[in-house]
C-alpha cells in the first residue's frame, strides 16, 4: 500500500518532505539536468542577500572525514537578480521554493524579504527560509544565532514584511550552548517554524604547507560526520516543545543525510520535512534518491502516512 | 546501468572499468560509460566518486576526459589518466578490471574550436596532455595544423609522448631536469613555436603556473589561449560554488565564476592571474560584489 | 638527522607529544598487550571520581559516519581503588600519568585530587587532567564546561589540593558558542594548561527500532569525525593567547587524531602535545604508530624540534 | 607480517583472504593470519579492521573463531563465519582471494573445560554454532562425550549441520519454522538432552534470548551453561568500557563487566537476565556503583 507523503508545513502541504539544502543546490537549473526539481517537496534556494556578492577567497573547501569544510561566504546575485532570474525560473518548471535569505544587519534581512514578497513569481514561494547562521556586522561579526536576543530581532522584523499565512522557518546554528533558547526565542518572535543545523565551525590545516587550508580560514563543516549533532538537536527542541516549553511549531530537518535511512532519522527524532545537502556533491541525484528510500521504508514500516512518523522516537524509549 | 539525465547534455553512469594499466607516473583507465562519448567534446571532464561503499570520501574527483569511443565490444568508453596524489586517486588506480565507479560526464565547456583552418599550438603540462591528443584530432579534422608541447618535472610524468607524435605535426618535449626532450619549462620554447607556426589560438592544460605562462607568451605573439584550469571542486557540477576564480567578461567586468560549468577552460586573458598566489586565489577589489572596506 | 620530540608541558618534559585520550586507553594493561606503555609522552587514565560507578546501562556505543557515539557514564572503581590498583601498576611499567578527575560537584572535584595526591604512586604523576565536562549536579546536571563560573570554581578548587609544582589541564567542552571565554575561565582560575576537545553531544536513532540507539539516549561523538572542530577550537584559544587575551597555556590537542599528519595538524593548530582516543578501538597500536608517523612527518619538515611546529601555522597565512 | 606482541596472548596481523564460500546464509573466510593459531582456544574471537584505508567504518567486528590451524602450505590459518547484516560485514563477506584484513585475535575468555570425562550438551543458535566443532573436538579428546543442538530460523540460517555429524556424538537440529529437523526452538528439545545424557555442563552460543533458556533449562537439570554472549563492541580489546554486561562475580556481587575481556564466555546463572529487555539492559540497583535514587 502507499504511502501517503505529504506534509503539512505551517499551513502549507507538500506532496513529500524531502527538499534540498540551501547552498547545496545552486538555484535549481543545474540538479535539473539530473532530475524533475520540481519532485521535490520543496527547493531550497542559496542564500540570498541584498546585493550581489563575490564571496570569499579560494580554496574554498576542504575534504574532511565524512564531511566537507566550505567558506563559501554567502556568493550570490543579490535579491533583486534573484528575484528576477532564479524566481521565475523555479517557477517555470512547477517548484515549490522555500527561499532562504540572509542580512548584515537585521534591517537587511527585512529590505531582502519585502522585495521578495513584492516580486511576481512570489507565489511558487512556500516559505521563506531565515539564515541566521550569518554574520551580525553590527555586533563585531558575531553570528546572529548564537544569541537569541539578536535572532528574535531578526526573525521579528522579517515576520513583518511577510503575509500572514507565509511560513517562515529560522534556521539555526548548532554551535551554542544551549540551542533551545534559541529555537525558544526565535519561536516567540514569529518563526512559524525551524530549521536545523546550519553548519558547524571547524577548521583544517594544510599539512604540506603548513597553514590554514581554506582562504577564509574556518569554514563550516557538513556531511554525514555531523548527523549526530542534527539528530540531537532535533531530538532537544522537539523534547522541549513537548514539554510545553514553548510554542509547538515544525522542524525541518537537515545535516549529514545521504540515504532514506538518515531522512527517517531526522523524522524520528522530530523533523516534519528533511533536507539533503552535501550528499548532493557526492551524487547529484540524491535529494530525489533520498525520497525513493524514504517511501520504501516508511512501507516497510507499515504507516499510512509518514507523519506518523514525525518525532516517534520520543514515544518508543525503552526504560528497562 | 545508465541514468537517462533529460536530454541535459550529462549522464550519470555506473562505470565499468575494462582496462588499467601504468603510463609512467599516471595510470589509464577505460571504463565503460554508456552514454558519455556521444556527448564528449574535448576539454571537458568527468567527476567520479572513490572509495566505494563504506567510504568517508564523500567529494568526486575530476578529471579530463582523454578519449572516448561510442560504440565496441563493450558499449561506449571513457578513458582517463590518472595521477595517484591522494585518498580518492590512490582509491582509483588500485581498482582492478571489472570493479564499479559512478561516472559523471560530460562536464564544463570543451575547447571553443577555431572556426577557420589555422594553426595551432597545444600544450600540456604533466597529465594536462591527456585531452589535447583527441583535441589535436578534431583540429586536424577540420584542417587545422597542429603543433605540440609537451613538459613535465620528469620524463616519468610526461603522457602521451608516443601519442603526440601521432596525433600532432610536430611535438616538442622539454623536461625540469632534463631526462627527456629539452632542460627546462614549456615557456622556454614556446616563444619560437609561436613564431615559426603564426598560431593564431593556442590550447593549454596543466598547472596553474604554466597556464599563465602560455597566455603570457601567446600574447606577446598575438595569440589567444584557451586554457583548461584545476580549481579544487566539491560538486563539479555547479551546485556548491567551491570552484570559483575571477575572470573577466566579455563586458570587462570581473565575476567568481564557477570553472566547472563556466570553465574548466577560458580564454587566458580573461582569467586575473594577479589573483592567485602559493595556491590561494583573493577576490579582486573591481570583482562583482567584492567585500567593501571594512564590509564584508 | 633525529628529530627532538621532546616537549615541556607546565614545567614537565615529556619525551614526546602523544598520549592516549582519557577513556580510550583504560588504565593501561590492556594496551600494554600491543605495545610498551611508557614509550608514550603520557598516558591519560580513564577519568576517575571518588566512589566506583557502574556508568550507563546498554547499548553504550553507535557507530557514526568516521566516528562514534558512546555514553559509558563514566564507569570506574573510584579514586581509592585507582590509587591502590592502577596507578601503581602504570608506576612499575614507567609510565608517565597524566590522571583525569572529575566529580558531581566541585568539592568532589577536590576530594579526588587529594586522595591522589596524598597516594603513594603520585610521583609517576606528571599532570591532572580536570575533566569539566561532565555534569554538575548542582546544576541542573548542566556540564561544567558550559559555564565559565563553574568552571573556574572547580578548576580554584582543585589547584588549592594539588602542590604548586603539578600541572593542571582543563579539559573543555566544544558544545559552547564561545570557547574561549572558558578557556579564559580555567587560565584564570589556575589551569596551568588546556585539554581541547572532549566530545560533542551527539544522538543516533535507530532506524528498525525507530527509538535512540544509547540507551543513556544522547551520547558523546568522537573520532575522525569531529578533527575540524578540535583544530578550530585549538586555533581560535591560540589565536586568543597570542592576542593577549589571557595567559599564554600549553594546549593538549585530542580530537580525531588517526594518523601523524592528524597529530601534526593539531599541532600546527596550536597543540603542545596530542592524544590518541577513538582511533586505538581501530588500531590498538595507533597511539605508538601515530607517534612513529608524526616523528618521520617533522623530520620531513626539516624541523631539530617538534615544539618548532607547534602553532606554526598561526605565523603561514597567505592574506592574498 | 604479524606484530609481536609482548607475549600477551594476542596478535595484531594483517591477514591474507585465502577462501571465501557460502555456507547458507552465511560466509566462511579463511584467512591467513600467523600466530593465532597457536594462541587461540574455543570461545575466543577475532575482532577484524572493515572497510579499507578510505573507510568510515572505523570500529572493529568481532567473530567467533570458528577454528584455527597452525601450520598449513600458507602458514596459519583462522576460519571464521560471517553473517552479513550491515556495513561492516558486507564489506568483509564481499572480499576475495588475497585480499588483506587487519585481525586482532584470540580475544577474550574460552569456554572452560571440565577436569573430568564427563558427557557435555552444546547448543548453538544460527552462527553461534561456529565455534563449538573446535570446542566438540577439544572435548572428545578428553573424553567427554559430546551431544550437540542446533537450532536456527531457517535451514539456510544453521550452520555447521555437516559438520556436527562427524565432531558429535549426536546431533539434534530445530527450525523455527520447520524448514530442516524438529519445527520449534533449541529450548523444547532441550530438557529431553539434558535428561538423556544426565551433562552437568552446556556450552551455548547465540542470540541472547536463547542463552538465556540454555541457562534455565540447565538449571532446572541441575547443569552449568557456560554461554558465549555478543554485546554490542567498539574496541573488542577491554580499552573502551561499551561492552558491559551485569554479572554476578563469585563473592555474589554484581558489577557491570566488559564481556570482551571477562566474557564473552560467563556462566549462565551469573548474567543477570532480568536486567535485559528489549535490547537494551539496565544497570541492576544492586550492582557495585549504580547510580543512587536522584544520583548520577
Ligand atoms: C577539471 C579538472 C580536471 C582534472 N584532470 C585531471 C586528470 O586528467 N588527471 C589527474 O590525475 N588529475 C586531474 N585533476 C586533478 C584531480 O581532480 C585531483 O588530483 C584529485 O581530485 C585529487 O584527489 P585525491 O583524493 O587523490 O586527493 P585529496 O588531496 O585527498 O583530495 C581531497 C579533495 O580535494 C580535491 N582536490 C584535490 N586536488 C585537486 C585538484 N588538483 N583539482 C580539483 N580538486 C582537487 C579532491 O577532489 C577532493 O575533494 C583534474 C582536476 C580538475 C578540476
Ligand atoms: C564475541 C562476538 C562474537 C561474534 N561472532 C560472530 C560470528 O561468529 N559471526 C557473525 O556473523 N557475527 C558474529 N558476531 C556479531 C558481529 O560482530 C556483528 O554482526 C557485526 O559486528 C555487525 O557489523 P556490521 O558492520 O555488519 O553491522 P553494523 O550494524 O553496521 O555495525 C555497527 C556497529 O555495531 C557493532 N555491532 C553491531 N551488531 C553487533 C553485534 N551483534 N555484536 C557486536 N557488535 C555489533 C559493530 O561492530 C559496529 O561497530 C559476534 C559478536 C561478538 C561480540
Ligand atoms: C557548500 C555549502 C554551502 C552552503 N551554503 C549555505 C547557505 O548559503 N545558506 C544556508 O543556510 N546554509 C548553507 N549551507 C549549509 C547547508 O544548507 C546545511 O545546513 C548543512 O550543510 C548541513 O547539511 P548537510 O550535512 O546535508 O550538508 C551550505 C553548505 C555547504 C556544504
Ligand atoms: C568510549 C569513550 C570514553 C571516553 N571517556 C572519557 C572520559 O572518561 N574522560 C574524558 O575526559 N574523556 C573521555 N572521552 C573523550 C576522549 O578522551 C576524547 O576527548 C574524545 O573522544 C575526542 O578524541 P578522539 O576523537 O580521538 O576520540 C571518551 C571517549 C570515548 C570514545
Ligand atoms: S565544483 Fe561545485 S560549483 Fe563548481
Ligand atoms: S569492547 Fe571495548 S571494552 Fe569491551
Amino acid at each position: 500500500m502507499a504511502v501517503d507523503l505529504s506534509v503539512t508545513l505551517s499551513g502549507r502541504t507538500l506532496p513529500n518532505p524531502v527538499m534540498t539544502a540551501s547552498g547545496c543546490a545552486a538555484n535549481g537549473r543545474e540538479l535539473h539536468r539530473f532530475f524533475d526539481v520540481s519532485t521535490l517537496g520543496a527547493f531550497v534556494t542559496k542564500t540570498v542577500m541584498m546585493d550581489p556578492r563575490s564571496g570569499r577567497g579560494t580554496p574554498r573547501m576542504a575534504e574532511t572525514s565524512s564531511g566537507m569544510l566550505n567558506s563559501i561566504g554567502l556568493q550570490g546575485p543579490g535579491i533583486h537578480a534573484f528575484v528576477a532570474k532564479d524566481l521565475p525560473w523555479l517557477k517555470s518548471v512547477g517548484a515549490r521554493v522555500l527561499v532562504s535569505i540572509a542580512g548584515n544587519t537585521a534591517g537587511e534581512f527585512a529590505d531582502v524579504a519585502k522585495v521578495l514578497v513584492d516580486s511576481d513569481a512570489f507565489d511558487c514561494v512556500v516559505g521563506v527560509e531565515v539564515n541566521i547562521s550569518c554574520p551580525n556586522v553590527a555586533n563585531r561579526g558575531l553570528v546572529f544565532a548564537c544569541d537569541p536576543l539578536a535572532s528574535g530581532k531578526v526573525i521579528a522584523l522579517v515576520r513583518e514584511q511577510l503575509p500572514r499565512d507565509v511560513p517562515m522557518f529560522a534556521k539555526l546554528t548548532p554551535d551554542v550552548t544551549d540551542i533551545v533558547s534559541i529555537a525558544d526565542a526565535a519561536v516567540k518572535s514569529g518563526a512559524t517554524g525551524l530549521t536545523m543545523i546550519n553548519t558547524l565551525l571547524g577548521m583544517v590545516i594544510d599539512t604540506d604547507r603548513l597553514r590554514p587550508q581554506l582562504g577564509g580560514i574556518t569554514g563550516g563543516l557538513s556531511g554525514p560526520s555531523i548527523r549526530p549533532v542534527a539528530v540531537r538537536a532535533l531530538w532537544q527542541v522537539t523534547a522541549a516543545m513537548r514539554e510545553g516549553r514553548f510554542l509547538t511549531v515544525p522542524l525541518i530537518g537537515v545535516g549529514g543525510v545521504r540515504t532514506g535511512r538518515d531522512a527517517l532519522e531526522l523524522i524520528a527524532a522530530g523533523a516534519t520535512a528533511v533536507q539533503v545537502g552535501t550528499a548532493t556533491f557526492n551524487d547529484p541525484t540524491a535529494p530525489q534518491r533520498v525520497l525513493t528510500e524514504l517511501e520504501a521504508l516508511a512501507e516497510s514500516h507499515g504507516v499510512a502516512r509518514i507523519s506518523e512518523l514525525v518525532a516517534v522516537a520520543h514515544d518508543r524509549m525503552v526504560i528497562p | 546501468m545508465s541514468t537517462a539525465t533529460r536530454d541535459s547534455g550529462v549522464v550519470q553512469v555506473r562505470g565499468e572499468v575494462i582496462a588499467i594499466r601504468r603510463a609512467g607516473a599516471y595510470h589509464h583507465l577505460t571504463i565503460v560509460a554508456p552514454g558519455v562519448a556521444e556527448l564528449a567534446r574535448p576539454g571537458q571532464f568527468a567527476a567520479l566518486a572513490v572509495g566505494g561503499p563504506t567510504t568517508g570520501n564523500l567529494l568526486r574527483r575530476s578529471f579530463s576526459i582523454h578519449k572516448v569511443s561510442p560504440s565496441g565490444t563493450y558499449g561506449g568508453t571513457l578513458d582517463l589518466v590518472i595521477a595517484a596524489k591522494g585518498a580518492g586517486t590512490e582509491w582509483l588506480t588500485a581498482l582492478r578490471a571489472h570493479d564499479t565507479v559512478d561516472v559523471v560526464a560530460p562536464l564544463g565547456r570543451p575547447f571553443p574550436l577555431p572556426t577557420e583552418a589555422v594553426p595551432t599550438v597545444l600544450v600540456g603540462g604533466g597529465y594536462g596532455s591527456a585531452p589535447l591528443f583527441w583535441l589535436a584530432d578534431v583540429l586536424r579534422e577540420r584542417g587545422c595544423t597542429v603543433e605540440m608541447v609537451l613538459g613535465a618535472a620528469s620524463e616519468d610524468r610526461l603522457f602521451g609522448v608516443v601519442e603526440a607524435r601521432r596525433a600532432a605535426d610536430r611535438v616538442t618535449v622539454t623536461t625540469d631536469d632534463g631526462s627527456a626532450g629539452q632542460r627546462g619549462w614549456v615557456s622556454d620554447v614556446l616563444p619560437e613555436v609561436f613564431r615559426r607556426t603564426g598560431a593564431p589560438v593556442a590550447y593549454a592544460c596543466g598547472p596553474m603556473g604554466m597556464l599563465q605562462s602560455v597566455t603570457r607568451v601567446a600574447a606577446e605573439h598575438g595569440a589567444v589561449a584557451q586554457v583548461a584550469v584545476e580549481e579544487s571542486m566539491a560538486c563539479g557540477v555547479g551546485v556548491c560554488m567551491t570552484c570559483v576564480m575571477p575572470v573577466r567578461g566579455k563586458d570587462g567586468v570581473t565575476a567568481m565564476v564557477r570553472s566547472c560549468v563556466e570553465g574548466p577552460v577560458f580564454r587566458g586573458d580573461r582569467i586575473r592571474w594577479e589573483a592567485f598566489h602559493d595556491g590561494v586565489c583573493g577576490v579582486p577589489e573591481d570583482a562583482v560584489g567584492a567585500p567593501k572596506v571594512g564590509g564584508h
